[in-house]
């Protein structure tokens, strides 16, 4: 979990290398209350964010290490992943 | 109950099965899955595997995922252990096992858990290849076609 | 290229999986089933299990089995075990392995392996009670339906 | 393999402790050309045997090894297994 005020965001493999983050904390941007919010916002950051968060996978996303659908609530101090579809196995 | 492990080492399933049946005999049969690297990638050589993963997430959604195969054909041992890191065609990645009183629980759930486990727990795989590129292995929609067929049919 | 047995002694799975994997790198998954002697028989203690079996039509009968599944399924590996004689609570009874660069055509040609080998190969099991008395285990329409499915439904 | 005009006869599980006997030889009886026959003239030669190969499950038949049907021929020189049916794994 983030600090308070604050958003912890993760990023995981293709989107991980492709965003040169595996982590960061931000302030939780105002009118932000949900996954799809917040998906909007990153978009917004910088064309680099919008073309990977719009790659030819859907990227999912996990709120506090459940997945979760971009209807689900964001708030302060939530750890919020993002990764392409799960391939292990 | 069940046994859930992310870890780079390598495993002994034999000493997994062994685990998983000592001392009991209420068991009529177990379940297993290995799942290995494979050295082709398509037409290219491959050198090897990268296996990423979302350290708390995963072991959260295994445990999930073993607790819900134990629940649905009340089994009586349960393992699921995923290995992460770099891995070279031949070496095991993931192994799977269910135990029950009777055959079919045993074998459904084996194909319930590996199903699930490639769907909904957070692993990235990437292929190395021996030409020095590298590609991220993408979901399969068969993945979430055979994961898909547990929501519908409870046993 | 299938490895057949018919033995009394034990085996060792860890084994069994290694030899099947050895030195290839075009598997991506084995499938496997173990059965054990359950210590129950209804509301009698079961003391032990004796196994008889058709020497020679056994191993014959494994053999057909087995190459069913290997060209069924383009199986990489394929193993058969079974033990006769007295087993004991607890103790395994019966093993297959099959590989293949898939998923799904391991586990499906696992349970095609045990469906098969439960109806189509000449075992007979008698149950021995700690009260002394013993039944010989009669055959379930459930297992023959189970292996039916297999004649129906070509992968 | 039997002999020469000869069967080979087998026994196994309950069949064979009904019968007291898990193997013998006998002469190839006249008219038995089938699976069927054969069966017939073995329960001719007891009420113990009609009632063993009568019993509450079906009795299922190998000949040289292979399951055969009723109809399945049967000559000299054969072996022809008899047993309930299979219950391993």
């Amino acid at each position: 979990m983030a600090g308070p005020g604050t958003l912890r965001l993760l990023y995981f493999a293709w989107l991980r290398e492709r965003l040169g983050t595996a982590e960061e904390v931000v302030a939780l941007p105002e009118g932000v209350a949900t996954v799809g919010d917040l998906l909007i916002w990153l978009c917004s950051r910088s064309p680099a964010h919008a073309e990977a968060f719009s790659a030819a996978f859907r990227v999912r996303c996990a709120v506090n290490q459940e997945f979760a659908a971009p209807d689900a609530p964001v708030a302060a101090g939530d750890e919020v992943a993002f990764f392409p579809p799960v391939t292990g196995g | 109950m069940a046994t859930i492990r992310v870890q780079q080492a390598d495993f002994d399933i034999g000493a997994e099965l062994a685990a998983v049946s000592a001392g009991r005999t209420d068991i009529g049969g177990i379940g297993c899955f290995v799942g290995t690297v494979r050295g082709d990638g398509g037409d290219r050589a491959i050198a090897a595997m990268l296996l990423e993963h979302y350290p708390g997430m995963t072991e959260r959604a295994m445990a999930r995922i073993a607790a819900q195969a134990e629940q649905r054909w009340a089994l009586l041992g349960c393992t699921l252990i995923h290995r992460v890191g770099r891995l070279t065609p031949g070496e095991t990645i993931v192994c799977v096992l269910a135990a029950a009183a009777h055959r079919q629980a045993a074998l459904d759930a084996t194909a319930f858990l590996i199903d699930w486990l490639k769907t909904r727990a957070p692993f990235w795989k990437k292929e190395i290849f021996t030409d020095g590129g590298e590609v991220w292995v993408e979901a399969h929609a068969t993945d979430e076609d055979s994961a898909a067929r547990w929501d519908e049919n409870t046993p």
